[in-house]
């Protein structure tokens, strides 16, 4: 049983648990969300800055359970300083082995730390916390680029 | 006779309760399926297994059986997905019967703000055969917001009356809301291009499949429906739960229904917010097991294969047409063209009054229905107060059919007519 | 140890589930018993006899199945009545939860004219422990109506605050709701008390019974309630079925909830009358099967005896609260007094979430809950986004408090707190 | 089987039915009442006319299965020109043996015509069909009876 526990707990999760990276609210941003997860009550408010097609910058605050907590420092980890197009891609493979149910083989190179999360697939109910701020930065990159998209077609 | 099911016997094998002897050892012949259908014997031990091992509440629960049991509920949603064809499960909304699901659109429509509001001047349309749980809803609606209830008449033969379809959906009605099967007059009605004159006055389009979806194969998406209900019961499965399917986009569009439990996205003592389809719409603990039993229900329904079931009803129903045709005094309410109809029958008898005619029958072991079977309207239209209901389904046999028509020969002569 | 039912092993004997092995072999230790309860043999056996041999819709039906139908379906009436000692059979109105009870109540409100007509000026009045089911009904109702939504206050030991009561009741209050039992505190609540004083400015008095039919020996009329719901399957009962019980003075005076099926007088084009309690809040084919299930659940549980049942949760929570005691970082919300509270427990420990808690202890096999538990008002009242719950039943032991408390311990060794 | 059902259909009840006494709204009448079989549909317009504490009429005109036509003929038949206090009583009867389940002695005394029903009580779903025109007769008594009471009071 300690076997099972440790699947889903690894190291490197309980480390971000204990260190979040990139934590708390930072100026400039251009969209700010907040998403829930109605059944445990799990929060995350995540602001998204993006300049020159690059994410600039990911901060958040947040409230949650070790994996919705390791999984927030591991996507802005991630995804800071990175072009939107592949931040987008890695968001859809972490989402993919998320949702893989424990068939998917996570790729290394791409999800890095996120790799840890594997074992969280094989647990129906925790996956929505691995994906909590995930899903928040996907809203929020989505508003910004909309933002965007709607500022040029007024200008143009 | 062409069209059975190939397998009946073996068929018949699988519903448990045909093999009960009545009073005085007379075996059952149960012709009530439009009333509620037998359960095979794999609906119940799905519901056993899942209350003997696997219960627990879902989504709210993140223990091992908590897992079960929110995968195998969700897993029925899956199914009824799919068995009607819905483009996505979040469109499946379990409430607790076909009465429940036609209520929820009416009561959020009350409510509704924007584009679906409905006010004074605004109409709503339904017809003259609708079961009483698609008529009560809409007085109660339209009575409620000022707004007129408006209604397609029917043929003498028992169809809708669709020669004034143009002045009766206009540009005033918001709604047009129709059964797809008649449980009274067994009419299969012309949703698709009922529902295409509605949608050309950008009215919404509600079908009652509740004799729809255990007869025939149901395509939501090619019905023109934008909201149809089904219920469990009429399908093999249990009571307490029903279907309402929606286009997300009008569902999204709907306010909330009941309050509590998982319909939320956050509770705050100032101001609440809603969880998304199809949670939204399922407050409090959903009916679990009877989702499962449900899931059961629809894949056995599947296994034997709706094109096949609808060919038995056929043949059935055409060979009990034939039979009541016999019958000296008896008028069948409703078209007498097999293919124009489901397997419900109704009838009457001159001279006995239907009570008297399923009392009769009951003592011979044949169960029909008596009475206005929640379609007063469409009884008072062809001038009776009630009727006489036979109904098939597909554990019917031809010789049950030849019990009815035999015991209706007997309750004439009981009642000493000619 | 005093108070736990004489023949446990007997009783737990009675619920299959209990003897599931779970992953790695692990036995399961249910103590999510406020979420939901798990089913004795006799409910589910129950349940497939009527399926497998009586199976048939009811009231309608007039044959020998529909009769025999009917009369399980109407008896399960009865059985609830003398269980929550109600003056009538009448007054037991059958829904698919608590939540749509409670719904009920509040939604028919919404349509009331006459003396119970709610709208702007006046005021409900519910409390902080609420479950969201008894919140957000009253939200919509009063945000539609444009009437105020006010709020008991809690002590920091989980008590109601009735400090204000007077001030809180006063001639505007047309409603109090409030929960017997808390599902998250465990507190219970002086329901007479408080009704009392609702009485006094002649307001109606909704009580919230989910946990306390379960817990403790129901008298509706000596409650003082007015209207008092509870759910089927958190008393050893299905999923599918609630009960809404109230005077019937009072439920005589509401509109009609859900239009449909045997909910009417008649139906007519112009305008539909509407049957007697309790039928006219029942629309469409009630849960038959659950009603039926639900009166074996009462029968089963008044046959071990409520009083008893009562000293039992008493004991083994008295003893709960001791180990829980011995935890280092734990809190647990609510009385910490055994006689003031029912079986819910809900405790935070410094350093690990609630569902790292949970998760550990299901590794277990130790099933609780974590999360808000539908109860996110009285979480922000104590500071707190969650917490983990363990909740006794009849069948609990003190072993299994034993293997919860060993858990949490493990927990805090698995997540390295001092 | 058809001797359980000719203990429903007695003959009496097959008279009665054929050849319904006293059928017909008559005037004068001091109440009318309208009751319905919801679940059946079956419907009774009855009328009462009292004089001097005597029930001097009782018209109907009904719609239903022959039990409860015939049942609204015996009644009339049994409670025309009884005093209203007797009358009350042969209901009182009535209804108790038909809510008996068949373990009432019916009493032919009382009863006369009516003991053919005792049948009827037998049969669950069939007790309303026979009790719809005495429940309504109660009614309408009741109303006329209440409505003289207010007259009284309003003159007193
Ligand atoms: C206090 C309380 N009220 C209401 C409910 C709602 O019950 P249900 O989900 O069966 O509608 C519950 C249980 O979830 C509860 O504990
Ligand atoms: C056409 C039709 N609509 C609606 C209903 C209502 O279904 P339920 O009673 O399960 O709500 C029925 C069956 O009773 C029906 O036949």
């Amino acid at each position: 049983m300690s076997q099972e526990l440790d699947s889903l707990y690894q190291e490197i999760i309980l480390d971000h648990y204990k260190n979040p990276l990139n934590k708390g609210l930072r100026e400039p941003f251009e969209a700010e969300v907040h998403h829930v997860n109605p059944t445990c009550g799990d929060e995350v408010t995540l602001r998204v800055h993006l300049a020159g097609g690059v994410v600039d910058d990911v901060s958040y605050d947040s409230m949650g359970c070790s994996i919705s907590q390791a999984s927030a420092s591991v996507l802005t980890d991630l995804v800071i300083g990175k072009p939107v197009d592949e931040a987008m891609q890695i968001h859809a493979t972490f989402q993919e082995l998320m949702q893989g149910r424990g068939n998917v083989e996570p790729d290394e190179d791409v999800l890095e730390d996120g790799i840890a999360f594997a074992g969280v697939a094989k647990f129906p109910a925790r996956v929505k916390c691995a994906l909590l701020s995930w899903m928040a930065f996907k809203d929020a990159t989505a508003q910004t680029l909309a933002a965007a998209d709607n500022k040029e077609s007024t200008n143009g | 006779m062409d069209g059975l099911l190939p397998e009946l016997e073996v068929i018949r094998k699988d519903f448990p309760i045909l093999e009960r002897e009545l009073a005085g050892g007379m075996p059952l012949v149960y012709l009530d399926s439009a009333n509620t259908s037998q359960k095979p014997q794999v609906v119940i031990d799905t519901m056993v297994d899942h209350l003997e091992r696997h219960n627990a509440n879902v989504a709210r629960a993140m223990h091992q059986l908590g897992a079960e049991s929110s995968e195998a509920f969700e897993n029925a949603r899956d199914k009824v997905a799919a068995f009607i064809n819905a483009p996505t499960r979040d469109e499946i909304i379990f409430t607790k019967n076909a009465s429940e699901a036609l209520n929820l659109v009416a009561n959020t429509l009350a409510w509704a703000r924007g584009p679906l509001e409905i006010g004074e001047g605004d109409e709503v349309v339904i017809t003259e055969m609708e079961h009483h749980s698609n008529i009560v809803p809409w007085q109660l609606l339209t009575e409620r917001k000022g707004a007129t209830l408006r209604w397609f008449g029917l043929t003498d033969d028992g169809q809708l009356d669709l020669s004034n379809i143009d002045s009766l959906i206009t540009e005033k009605t918001k709604v047009v809301s129709l059964t797809w099967v008649s449980n009274m007059l067994g009419t299969i009605n012309p949703v698709e291009a009922i529902a295409r004159r509605a949608h050309e006055v950008g009215a919404i389009v509600v079908v009652d499949a509740s004799q729809a979806v255990p007869q025939m194969a149901v395509d939501v998406q090619a019905s023109g429906a934008d909201l149809l209900a089904f219920t469990g019961h009429k399908v093999v499965g249990p009571t307490g739960i029903g279907v309402l399917w929606g286009r997300r986009e009008i569902l999204d569009q709907l306010p909330p229904f009941l309050g509590g439990g998982e319909m939320i996205e956050t509770v705050a003592m100032e101001r609440s917010t809603y969880a998304g389809i199809p949670h939204k719409f399922e407050a409090g603990t959903p009916p679990i097991v009877e989702a499962v039993g449900l899931g059961a229900a629809v894949d056995y329904l599947g296994h034997v294969g709706m094109d096949a079931i609808r060919a038995h009803e056929h043949a059935i129903t055409a060979y009990a047409l034939d039979g009541l045709a016999t019958v000296p005094g008896l008028t069948v309410l409703g078209p007498i063209d097999a293919s124009l109809r489901g397997g419900a029958i109704s009838f009457e008898i001159d001279g006995v009054h239907p009570h008297d005619v399923a009392q009769v029958l009951d003592s011979r072991g044949v169960a029909v229905r008596a009475g206005h079977h929640c379609a007063k309207p469409a009884h008072k239209r062809f001038g009776v107060q009630a009727s006489t209901r036979a109904s098939s389904y597909l554990y019917t046999t031809p010789a049950e059919i030849d019990a009815l028509v035999e015991g209706l020969e007997y309750t004439r002569s009981y009642f000493k007519l000619g």
